[in-house]
């Protein structure tokens, strides 16, 4: 997965314009109720429904979910097996109950998975940065990720058309060029980093700027209804898996 | 090596977010200062971060075969002190957490504390200490870069270890089974870090001081 | 003919002395549409940029409405209110999340109502034929499109003047005639627009009076059709006019063509002229 | 005509489902000069990144001297030694302080010694005219210098075949014409030029052989002269023949030009048809 590949699965899928209240009230609160609940059963209804929305109505691609989740697994894979053996006094031997506490991690950590990816899927990550302005995040942090976000892109692009342009000649051909290559290009990124920085500084002067990014937002806004639908289905979620 | 989404449990995810938070705070009252101050500050800042996420996204071939990535944190450290790089290195997080799905929304608090917090100080401490005693630029940056390098994958894997201690040896076997998946393997990848960002620095001394911002302005003189 | 904006000797020379400006004495009228014509390097960005403040000249002045002006930030926005520049790389410009959002940053910080910004966001987006992209983020547009929302950021402040670095760079072909078509819309409402390029073509399509730039100095002005067929001052520039205008030259030369007759601006205009010589 | 470098049926889209090609097949001959002509979109950077494996195509394949290529780091670099690429921001490809060590790049990468590749430096230098700029730092270089610059990068490899995306984007009128004149130079040594462009007076002053692409679609192909003088299969892309043609296509409709006579193909053949006009 590049960098732009998820955000460009977010802004141009079929949940882009849902209310971004909605969507972060689904993904953070199924979140929530992945990591405090029983995992069993508990972890296994959050991974059920977040499918179930993820698939069934925002219509994420399977296919593309896969690609998303590889990079988590490869970490949730290792970081599960180890619990199975245990460092005793005598070496190394089967932990008790080892296989019992992997498999419940693994639950819990698939449950907060498909939440996190449901999140990325849908929603873009300026969406949701910018929504952090009303949990209380100061305006300027707020902002300065916001141009992040812009400039992430941008840096992105620079960085690979630099990378394709050292593998032509030949530049990544061993591991010792391949150094000398990228070292090249991170500090060839550097100060275009900062000179676009500047250029910003010169092209939003030019459009009356004070000091102070503010922008119109056109965004849907969610109705009480469909959050209260969300949260009475969390709330069902959340009963269940803490009774059965 | 960022944790993943869900792979704490709830009560050390909360935890680890009050241990970030105050560093988090404290940057991130520096940022505010310095943007009244110079409200173009935000053009540059954002610049850096955005710069120490495609720098994170690199890929390293490593000894292995398998792929990895710099963690930039050095570089950060060095170049935008460590204060700053707490604010940086979370926001970097977030972004990573929802464009790459790498790392979490749970888990950043501890991920937070390992690469934007304690990577970023004992790089900036190594680098100011080796300059202190005389080391040689490039020495110094290597040592930085590694050594910060390592000190985030060790706190990692501690921080796995303080989640899941051993059955038999409690935390400091646990400490050593997650270390030796997390941490040890990553000595290699911390040494090219080390010689990737000495080479960065290298080639950043020749470039472009800081007087010819104007000419890039202008555009036409590109 | 009043100048709404004016340079005056304007010298500028960037760090490690590289002279960008060397003299250089300019005025815009209301209501014309200015092309800053020259190769690359003749220092059009440059002049640009001081049309609108964001350089400060190290000798010389820029008059605003005949008066000279300030460079404090009150100054400089009140400046900036009435004359807009919109950069070559449109990247420089954007920041916003969405197209919708972007176009409202100007007006917000000329301290509208939520209302009357809305209302401006609309009808720039309506005059740059934008409309549909509302919704879209800023950073997955096309080169042409990023562009135009660039230039409708601009408009939404309604400034008097519009100051435009290379408007056609890049863009292919159908894209160079849309915004052509645009910014001449833009011109029928009043708006002055000045623009650096050095494309003789576009300089021919877009301007009512051309400015050749050489080496941070004017070296020649007048009227588009003057300037544009002046083979010897348009060659000092290293450039020569733009190709029907050569050609009808040519066929002038040689007596195909009355010496008084209007040269051809469009390959239409020519196919006339061709079909009177085939009538011959 | 044996194909020294053909895509045959390269599928290719962006996450997002966004398709680049589109089951596109595409032959090119050693020696020739083929543009890749087509609106900004249609999918030209992609395929030429796909011909030196810089991508990797979804589905069909890339063919390099009739046999099907492997993604080996072994296979790439033999197929990169073969086949060069030039990317359009020339600020993308100078990485090294000065211009000399720049163009060492590559010929260093190939294992030669240190003599030798200084040989091939000198000689790259040459070949674009820049011998005098080798101890310059590579960021005090006008763009029309960095082109020329990541050009010799590529021709210091001595490839077969060189791949250039939008070689003269952004140039002046004076700077495209260089280039142009250079690119022609190498083509006499026998290199195998492939070009993206949307520029069609750059395909009718460079190509032998022109592809025309359409949403990563070759909708057209042939000979330079007549696909650039085929007005119906231009329009379809977007574009029109170069002015001298369309010009030169009308007054053979109007009777003024033979049939079967060539097409003008600068202003000064365009000329010669004007004066056998005055004289009739």
């Amino acid at each position: 997965m590049s960098i732009a590949s998820l955000d460009r699965i977010a802004s141009t899928g079929r949940w882009r314009n849902r209310p971004l209240a909605e969507k972060a009230l689904i993904g953070l609160g199924f979140l929530i109720l992945a990591v405090t609940l029983p995992p069993w059963p508990g972890a296994v209804f959050v991974t059920a429904a977040m499918l179930a929305v993820t698939f069934g109505l925002a219509r994420v691609s399977v296919k593309l979910w896969l690609a998303i989740a590889a990079l988590p697994l490869g970490f949730l894979i290792p970081g599960s097996l180890v619990l199975l053996v245990q460092l005793g006094p005598e070496g190394i031997g089967l932990a008790p109950g080892g296989a019992q506490e992997a498999a419940l991690l693994v639950l819990r950590a698939l449950a907060a998975t498909t939440c996190l990816i449901f999140l990325a899927t849908t929603t873009p990550a300026a969406d949701l940065v910018a929504g952090l302005r009303r949990f209380g995040l100061p305006s300027e942090i707020v902002e300065i990720a916001l141009l992040m976000y812009r400039f992430v892109f941008i840096l992105a692009e620079e960085a690979t058309a630099m990378t394709v342009a050292q593998r032509a000649r030949l530049g990544h051909s061993t591991r010792a060029r391949w150094l000398r290559s990228t070292g090249q290009v991170i500090a060839a990124l550097l100060p275009r980093a900062m000179a676009r920085a500047r250029r910003l500084e010169v092209g939003l002067a030019a459009r009356g700027w004070q000091g102070e990014m503010r922008v119109l937002s056109d965004r849907a806004r969610a109705s009480w209804l469909s959050l209260g639908a969300i949260l009475a289905a969390q709330a069902a979620v959340a009963i269940l898996g803490m009774l059965l | 090596m960022h944790i993943m989404e869900g792979y704490l449990p709830a009560s050390h995810a909360i935890g680890w977010y009050a241990v970030s938070a105050p560093f988090f705070v404290a940057g991130a009252l520096k940022i505010r200062k310095i943007v009244a101050e110079r409200p173009e500050a935000r053009m540059t800042l954002a610049a850096s971060g955005a710069f120490a996420f495609v720098l994170s996204a690199l890929k390293i071939p490593s000894v292995t075969g398998s792929c990895s990535h710099p963690t930039g944190t050095g570089l950060g450290a060095i170049i935008f002190g460590p204060s700053v790089m707490a604010v940086l290195g979370v926001i970097v997080l977030l972004f990573q957490a929802l464009l790459l799905a790498h790392g979490g929304l749970t888990t950043l608090g501890a991920n937070a504390f390992s690469m934007a917090i304690v990577g970023p100080w004992v790089a900036w401490g190594i680098w100011k200490l080796g300059r202190g005693v005389g080391l040689s630029v490039a020495f110094s940056v290597f040592f930085a870069a590694m050594l910060g390098d390592l000190a985030t994958y060790v706190t990692t894997a501690l921080q796995l270890a303080l989640a899941y201690p051993d059955p038999a040896s409690g935390f400091i076997g646990a400490a050593v089974k997650f270390g030796s998946i997390f941490a040890f393997t990553q000595v290699p990848l911390a040494i090219v870090e080390g010689l990737l960002t000495v080479i960065v620095m290298d080639a950043l001394a020749g470039k472009v001081p800081d007087d010819q911002k104007l000419r890039i302005l202008a555009g036409e003189a590109r | 003919m009043t100048a709404i904006l004016s340079a005056e000797a304007l010298r500028y020379a960037f760090p490690g002395d590289v002279t960008a400006l060397d003299g250089l004495s300019l005025s815009v009228a209301a209501g014309e549409s200015l092309a800053i014509l020259g190769p690359n390097g003749a220092g059009k960005s440059t002049l640009l940029l001081h049309l609108n403040g964001s350089l400060r000249p190290q000798g010389g002045q820029v008059l605003l409405g005949g008066a000279p002006v300030g460079y404090s930030r009150k100054a400089l926005t009140a400046w900036r209110r009435r004359v807009a520049l919109v950069l070559q790389d449109a990247d420089d410009q954007l920041f916003a999340a969405t197209v919708f959002e972007d176009v409202s940053f100007g007006p917000l910080n000329l301290g509208l109502s939520a209302a009357e910004a809305r209302a401006r966001v609309e009808e720039a987006l309506e005059m740059l034929s934008i409309s549909d992209l509302r919704d879209r983020p800023t950073h997955m547009l096309s080169g042409g499109q990023k562009r135009r929302v660039a230039i409708a950021g601009a408009v939404a402040m309604r400034p008097e003047v519009l100051l435009l670095d290379e408007p056609t760079a890049g863009l292919d072909e159908a894209g160079s005639a849309q915004l052509i078509a645009l910014l001449q819309g833009l011109m029928a409402r009043g708006m002055t627009l000045v623009f650096s390029t050095h494309d003789v073509e576009l300089a021919c399509a877009l301007a009512s009076r051309v400015a050749l730039f050489r080496a941070g100095q004017v070296v020649g002005q007048g009227a588009a059709s003057d300037i544009l067929s002046d083979r010897a001052a348009l060659t000092q520039v290293g450039l020569a006019p733009p190709l029907l205008y050569d050609l009808a030259l040519r066929a002038r030369d040689l007596g195909l063509l009355d010496p008084t007759a209007a040269l051809p601006r469009t390959r239409a205009a020519f196919e006339a002229l061709l079909q009177g010589w085939a009538k011959r």
